[in-house]
């Protein structure tokens, strides 16, 4: 399968920011039809990395080869022209614009006079997007879908362009197991036609089942390159972090140390019967002091908004949230705040962070009111905040007032745990806290929820990685279309358990 | 209208400020236009639809009065279907607003335009319909008796001579002066600026006009355009307000620069009743006339029109002008 | 699920048609309030006089669907006026060559600025707004000089009739089908949506944004140096006070018609629907007859609010149920 | 460097603008001019304070100008009850105004541009509803209000002043003015995160009503007759040149104070330039067009790449 001249090549780049290198004399040499995986902990460069081969960002040095030859693309237009296309870690469409026209923007079929022949143009998608298990209205706006239907029609999009290359920053982190199996059928079929694969994914059973070879940043340098076969999972966790394998080994996998079961109490929490036409049904949770509650099912199962319903940021058709016994007034996430229950949003770009503002504005924010005094903001007390969760979740940034869209996706996940820890929840409601972030600040995260709910917090944990909810929690419900259908304790807490709840009724 | 001496005596005093004619109709204009050369047919003015277009805001005295005349007329006169549309200052919309009313059956066109020219397919409308338009104290550039039946107003032009004379005799003939020009584009901005920039180099030459600069016929411009001037020309000797609220502007200005009344002369355009009693406090030193009442004239107009009678292709009117000789008793006849 | 779809539907059809539909009701009311309202007469004068704002609308959207938005069309429309009275003397072709010349390179450099440089296109085109003005002042002496049309052919162009409606109209028709095929179904509309909808993917999709975006900005003062000579032939004239204000009736008139300001939605129908309401608004002011012209503004302002609340509260009832 | 002439490009232009005139322009030195200057600026720099908070939220308030319009009505219907009962008439109308504004931005979710162009058009047309036509007044408190000085300096320019070291203070050291900009930055995120978002929106813009209607009042004293009809024409164009060109992005996000002074300043300088050196209004617009240019450029957030 290797060739002896690699189709796309990077030697020696480098990429500066302001305050960072985020890439250092980096060489990566992919061959056709090799799946390449690039690893490395949240800020390693992953992502600079890809941006630089798609030609979003210029190197600062360095030289990019692309079929035997120097390389240079302007803008992201020119590397698709010349066959590179890209899927990237944030679904990057178009949300107004219908499935379709979305799918195939910038070739539509032509009809008479070279005008877009609308109805091949529903046909072609149509036909498109059955080939990877998606069946929807192509004419609807993309945003109707849900995300990972969304990442779903990215993945069509590109990979069904003329490309040589196509890279995928980290697409299954928004993917149900069923659409991730739908990847690894097109993955494999690229591979069959030649076609090359930087693969980018936090989530190592993935690496393994897909890749053939693997390079390993750290610190926007090239830490490993070579054959994935060649390195068990234990020796590739300890090239990302850097540290020896003997301080992985004795981690685990994931950090979550718990003595299951062992909380009780009556419940700080109690959300009574969420009702809202087409996404909740009549859900019934509850949380304890130091409890730890797995939220599972399928994407699009209503764990989000079960979640916001709970904090005040989705109207509802009927239902109750009682905090500490007493009715939560609706209509804002204010009152839920000040009663203790803050909520970890599941889109971090868009209902996270304030990209304008710093680091520390970032993580003050919803905490101004107790940390100001008749209106006005104490710095001092700011900045004393600021600076415990800083370095408490080992956030990485230059300094506190490095403004925070500048921040990797994990780093910038930690400020936004920082800015839910700072009011001093009762409850923390987190929906995909280790979406995309890396092996190291994963296990930072889980190891903090431990440390959270030893403290006496209740959590709510919405994860799509089984392992995580498993390991991390003491009780779990799963939902199915908006409603509870099962729950599971004590020794239940299993994957398998899981699995059988969503897919027992799944075939009802 | 250009060539004509100016009115040297003002106006009688006894018309309660009702205007007067000075190119009395059917004379001295070329040949009278009547309903026969015309090619309209007669009409009852009263039971008639009759359209009145007005071009600015009811905002400023001069509308307020020129309005005020013509539905306080045609109520005296006994028309009961009078249609009036405002343009806001938008001339694309009086245009839509006198196509409408000539949609709406207007037999009699009295419009006060925005702009002289740019009235081709209102014309072309109301020939067809054989529409006779009466222009009041804006002209329009076309053909009268053809395209329009005639024009009753006042020659901007002439009152910037007007004017000019005014400040000679104010500054002594010699000085440094400064204009306070209308709104930019408009006619007579351009009217009122060139009569008095003419009148100016034709009989004293000792006057330099050094400044002029826009205060778009607003008082509060007026004032902050003054306020620039008498930093950076504090020898300036006149000042030419090209109508009464820039020049009432120009007053505030001086008061907070501590200038006393008569320091800089002021001249200014319209009559109205702030500015004449300006005179009268001696802050300004005189004001050209420009008479907004039509409504008289013109319901005079059109109805010896329809009565067969010949019209002039112009209604001058004869513009009264204040000064401190006149202003005290002339005080209720402002407007 | 199908329900959902359903009322967003009806959701998406109130945002975009509800200019029709409220056209369509103040119609019938004028015409059951005023005789003289629905006579061919009035029709055509509301017609023919909306035609030249809804040419100037029409590149507006663009801009507006593009993510942008243009405040310079008023000062090119009243310079294309005058450039091509000024060139009719030269006859039909500069005429009609001189205004979009001009008003197209104004529309260029706009482009280049707001898609080079990551400018807002507020203040780009506000300085536009400012500084074509100035240069329509300077060519017209101070607004001293008015240029007569002194080429019959071109001011046959702006008055000639058919069927009762003068050839603008039917510009302006060509223009509005063209518009609409241009949106919908070539890639250039494509691209615009796109970068209007999300400019950052759009670029990662391919799309080739500064050129879209000079291209949309070119159109708009294409569109409004047209308009604005267009309307010269009809006036026979290069009257230099028009155009003030007319950027916001542009903007109102697509906004009316449906189209998000915030980029990415919208159509070139729903504008042409907001620019007639405007001129039907107009018209029943004048039906009326005997408003004060400060009650009128009252009037308009309270109907704009009110149109877009009317819109928003259906679309958005819609929605949540 | 960029960074540098970035943040501080405007205070460079003022500067520059001031060395050509001491040169160039006579008696540009004498402590009158300066304060004819200051006194003419000060209206559009209480506007532009509230202008900035609006575009610091990602909106943007068209209404300024009408609501001065609104200001100056009430202030002449309500003079016959003494000035302090005109200017807080004026300030309630101001602030109303403002409150119809920020509720339909916030609660009906209408665009701000849209929202505030309704109400241009209508509170002019209501102000000229109120006062049909100038009214001039001989109120001695009101027009101490507007020409008396204190140590030398004129009232109105105190009054700017303050207003301006208020305004800062609310944007730096507040609670609210920490929360203006967040919802700027990311609404949905200020939402999730306990914001009050709508009130402080509404708050947004009845702050700027108020001030419209304050720098309204000031304007009105300063020309002792009330003129609804002009009064404040086309000044939300010069507000919202003043804050941009004061480096305050239109994106919203971010407020910067003092700059947007300065933006003010600079416009004001320029205008008064060309008037005394009596350009044509051609040529004023047309340079006026390249100074905002200019002066936006490079004030601009640079995109990296
Ligand atoms: N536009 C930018 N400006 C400044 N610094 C940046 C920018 N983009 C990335 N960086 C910095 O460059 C480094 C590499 O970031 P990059 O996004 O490539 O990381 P990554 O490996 O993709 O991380 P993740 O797994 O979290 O997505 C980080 O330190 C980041 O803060
Ligand atoms: N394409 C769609 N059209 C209409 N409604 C949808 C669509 N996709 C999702 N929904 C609604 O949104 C609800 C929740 O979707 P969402 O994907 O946020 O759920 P989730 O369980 O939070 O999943 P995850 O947290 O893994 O993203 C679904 O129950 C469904 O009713
Ligand atoms: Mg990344
Ligand atoms: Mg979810």
């Amino acid at each position: 399968m290797k060739r002896t001249e690699p189709l796309l090549e990077a030697r020696g780049i480098t990429k500066r920011f302001p305050g960072v290198v985020a890439l250092d004399d980096v060489h990566l040499a992919l061959g056709a039809g090799e799946v390449h995986a690039l690893v490395g902990e949240n800020g390693a460069g992953k992502s600079t990395l890809i941006k630089v081969f798609t030609g979003v960002y210029q190197p600062d040095g360095g030289e990019l080869r692309y079929n035997g030859a120097p390389a240079g693309f302007a803008s992201p237009l020119e590397a698709q022209r010349a066959g590179i296309s890209t899927i990237y870690q944030e679904v990057n469409l178009v949300p107004m614009m219908s499935v379709a026209r979305n799918l195939l923007l910038g070739r539509e079929p032509r009809g008479r006079l070279g005008v877009i022949d609308t109805a091949r143009l529903y046909g072609h998608a149509r036909a498109v997007l059955r080939g990877f298990g998606l069946d929807t209205d192509v004419r609807r706006p993309l945003r109707s879908l849900g995300v990972g239907a969304q990442q779903m029609v990215a993945l069509a999009r590109a990979v069904s362009v003329d490309a040589k290359v196509v890279i995928m920053d980290e697409p299954t982190s928004s993917l149900e197991p069923r659409e991730v199996e739908t990847l690894f059928g097109v993955i494999g079929r690229l591979r069959e036609s030649g076609i090359a694969v930087i693969y980018v994914s936090h989530r190592l059973d993935e690496l393994y089942r897909v890749c053939d070879n693997v390079t390993v940043l750290r610190d926007g340098r090239v830490a490993h390159t070579g054959p994935l076969a060649d390195l068990n999972r234990l020796k590739l966790i300890s090239l990302m972090l850097g540290r020896d394998l003997a301080e992985v080994k004795s981690g685990g996998l994931t950090r979550f140390n718990r003595d299951q079961g062992a909380v009780d109490g009556t419940p700080v929490v109690e959300a009574r019967g969420l009702t809202r036409r087409h996404v909740l049904s009549d859900v019934t949770v509850s949380v304890r002091p130091g409890e730890v509650v797995g939220l599972g099912g399928l994407l699009g199962a209503g764990r989000t908004e079960t979640a916001k319903a709970i904090v005040g940021a989705l109207p509802l058709d009927g239902g109750q949230v009682l905090v500490a016994g007493a009715p939560l007034p609706r209509g804002g996430t204010k009152a839920a705040i000040s009663a203790g229950v803050s909520m970890l949003p599941e889109d971090r770009k868009a209902e996270g962070i304030i990209p304008g503002l710093s680091v520390r504005d970032n993580i003050a924010l919803a905490a101004l009111p107790s940390l100001a005094r008749a209106g006005v903001v104490s710095d001092s007390r700011i900045d004393r905040v600021v600076e415990i969760f800083m370095r408490r979740l080992r956030i990485k940034a230059s300094s506190p007032h490095q403004v925070v869209s500048e921040l990797s996706g994990g780093n910038q996940q930690k400020v936004l745990l920082a800015r839910w820890l700072a009011v001093r929840p009762k409850v923390l409601l987190l929906d995909e806290p280790t979406r995309g972030i890396d092996v190291g600040a994963k296990a930072e995260v889980q190891a903090l929820i431990d440390e959270l709910a030893g403290e006496g917090l209740g959590v709510l944990l919405i994860s799509s990685d089984l392992e995580e909810l498993v390991e991390g929690a003491d009780r779990i419900l799963v939902l199915r279309e908006g409603a509870v259908v099962g729950e599971l304790s004590g020794e239940n807490v299993t994957e398998a358990k899981i699995m059988a709840a969503i897919a027992e009724r799944a075939h009802d | 209208a250009k060539g004509e001496e100016p009115q040297t005596a003002a106006a009688p005093s006894s018309t309660a400020g009702q205007q007067v004619v000075k190119t009395p109709t059917g004379t001295a204009e070329g040949p009278a236009c009547t309903l026969e050369r015309f090619g309209g047919a007669a009409f009852d003015l009263k039971s008639a639809t009759v359209g009145f277009s007005q071009s600015e805001k009811e905002a400023n005295p001069f509308r307020i009065a020129e309005t005020k005349s013509i539905k306080d007329e045609a109520a005296k006169v006994g028309i009961t279907n009078l249609k009036v549309t405002n343009a806001q200052s938008q001339f694309s919309k009086q245009i839509t607003d006198v196509e409408q009313l000539i949609a709406q059956g207007a037999k009699l066109l009295v419009i006060a335009p925005l702009n002289s020219d740019g009235w081709e397919p209102v014309l072309q409308q109301a020939a067809a319909k054989k529409v006779p338009i009466i222009t009041v104290d804006r002209k329009i550039n076309a053909k009268a008796c053809t395209d329009y039946l005639t024009f009753i107003g006042s020659d901007f032009y002439e009152q910037g001579k007007r004017a000019a004379d005014k400040m000679i005799e104010a500054v002594g003939g010699k000085g440094k002066v400064a204009i306070l020009l209308g709104a930019p584009g408009n006619n007579v901005t351009t009217e009122r600026t060139n009569g008095f920039k003419d009148r100016v180099k034709e009989k004293a030459p000792g006057i330099t006009i050094s400044f002029e600069q826009t205060g778009e016929f607003a008082r509060e411009k007026g004032q902050q355009v003054t306020e620039q001037l008498i930093q950076s020309n504090p020898d300036i000797n006149g000042i030419y307000a090209e109508n009464d609220e820039m020049a009432l502007g120009a007053v505030t200005a001086l008061k907070g620069a501590g200038k006393q009344p008569g320091d800089i002369k002021i001249v200014s355009i319209d009559g109205t009743r702030s500015a004449v009693q300006a005179i009268v406090d001696g802050w300004l030193h005189s004001v050209i006339e420009s008479n907004p009442r039509f409504g008289p004239l013109a319901f005079e107009t059109a109805a010896k029109f329809l009565g067969g009678e010949g019209i002039a292709e112009k209604v001058i009117i004869s513009d009264r002008e204040y000064d401190q000789a006149n202003a005290k008793d002339s005080l209720g006849e402002a407007y | 699920m199908t329900t959902v779809t359903r009322r967003e539907e009806i959701g998406r059809v109130l945002q975009q048609h509800g200019a029709l539909m409220v056209l369509g009701v103040l119609i019938v009311v004028g015409t059951l309030a005023f005789d003289s309202f629905a006579t061919v007469g009035n029709a055509a004068s509301v017609v023919v006089s909306s035609s030249f704002l809804a040419v100037v609308a029409i590149g507006m959207t663009f801009v507006i669907i593009g993510g942008g938005i243009d405040l310079s069309v008023g000062s090119l429309f009243v310079l294309g006026g005058v450039l091509a009275a000024a060139g009719s003397r030269y006859g039909f072709a500069a005429a009609l060559l001189l205004p979009l010349a001009v008003c197209g390179l104004v529309g260029l450099v706009q482009g280049l600025i707001i898609a080079r440089t990551g400018l807002a296109p507020f203040i780009v085109t506000l300085a536009g707004l400012l500084g074509v003005r100035g240069l329509m002042l300077a060519i017209s002496d101070e607004g001293a000089t008015t240029y007569l049309v002194s080429d019959p052919a071109f001011a046959a162009l702006g008055q000639g009739e058919l069927l009762g409606l003068t050839y603008p109209v039917y510009v302006t028709i060509v223009l509005v089908l063209a518009a609409m095929v241009l949106l919908q179904r070539t890639g250039f509309g494509q691209n615009v949506y796109a970068i209007g909808g999300n400019e950052q993917a759009a670029a990662l999709m391919g799309v080739p944004v500064t050129r879209t975006k000079v291209l949309v900005y070119l159109m708009s003062g294409l569109l409004a140096g047209l308009a604005g000579a267009l309307n010269a032939a009809r006036l026979s004239s290069g009257v230099t006070i028009l155009g003030i204000g007319m950027e916001l009736d542009a903007i109102a008139a697509v906004v009316i018609g449906g189209t998000l300001l915030t980029g990415g939605a919208g159509g070139v129908t729903g504008t042409v629907a907001g620019v007639l309401l405007l001129g039907v608004i107009q018209s029943l002011i004048n039906q009326v007859g005997n408003l004060t012209s400060s009650f009128q503004q009252v009037v308009s302002g309270a109907f704009l609010a009110l149109v877009v609340v009317a819109q928003r509260l259906l679309s958005k009832a819609q929605r949540l149920n | 460097m960029t960074r540098w002439i970035r943040d501080y490009g405007v205070y460079a232009a003022v500067l520059a603008l001031l060395v050509f005139n001491v040169l160039f322009t006579p008696y540009f030195l004498d402590a009158a001019n300066f304060r004819t200057q200051l006194v003419q600026v000060s209206p559009i720099v209480i506007i532009s304070l509230g202008m900035a908070l609006v575009i610091g939220t990602k909106g943007i308030d068209l209404s300024v100008g009408s609501v001065m319009a609104l200001a100056a009505a009430l202030t002449a219907l309500y003079l016959g009850y003494g000035a302090a009962v005109a200017l807080v008439v004026a300030l309630i109308g101001g602030a109303v105004a403002g409150a119809a504004g920020g509720t339909l931005v916030a609660y009906v979710g209408i665009q701000p541009i849209v929202a505030t162009l309704a109400l241009l058009v209508g509170v002019r047309g209501l102000a000229n509803v109120l006062v049909p036509q100038l009214v001039e007044f001989r109120n001695p408190d009101l027009i101490a209000l507007g020409s008396s000085s204190l140590f030398g300096v004129p009232l109105i320019v105190i009054i700017a002043a303050a207003l301006t070291l208020v305004v800062a203070f609310l944007v730096r050291r507040t609670t609210f003015g920490r929360q203006v900009v967040a919802i700027g930055g990311n609404r949905a995120a200020s939402e999730l995160s306990g914001l009050p978002v709508k009130r402080v929106l509404v708050l947004v813009y009845v702050i700027s009503g108020l001030l419209a209607a304050l720098a309204g009042v000031l304007a009105t004293a300063r020309l002792q007759a009330s003129d609804p009809t002009s009064l404040g024409m086309f000044i939300e164009l010069s507000a919202i040149t003043a804050v941009v060109v004061g480096g305050t992005p239109l994106s919203g996000g971010r407020i910067r104070v003092a700059s947007t002074v300065m933006g003010a300043l600079l416009m004001q300088l320029l205008s008064a330039t060309l008037i005394k050196h009596n350009l044509p209004q051609s040529w004023t617009q047309m340079v006026q067009a390249v100074i905002i240019l200019a002066a936006v450029y490079v004030t601009r957030e640079r995109v990296k790449r």
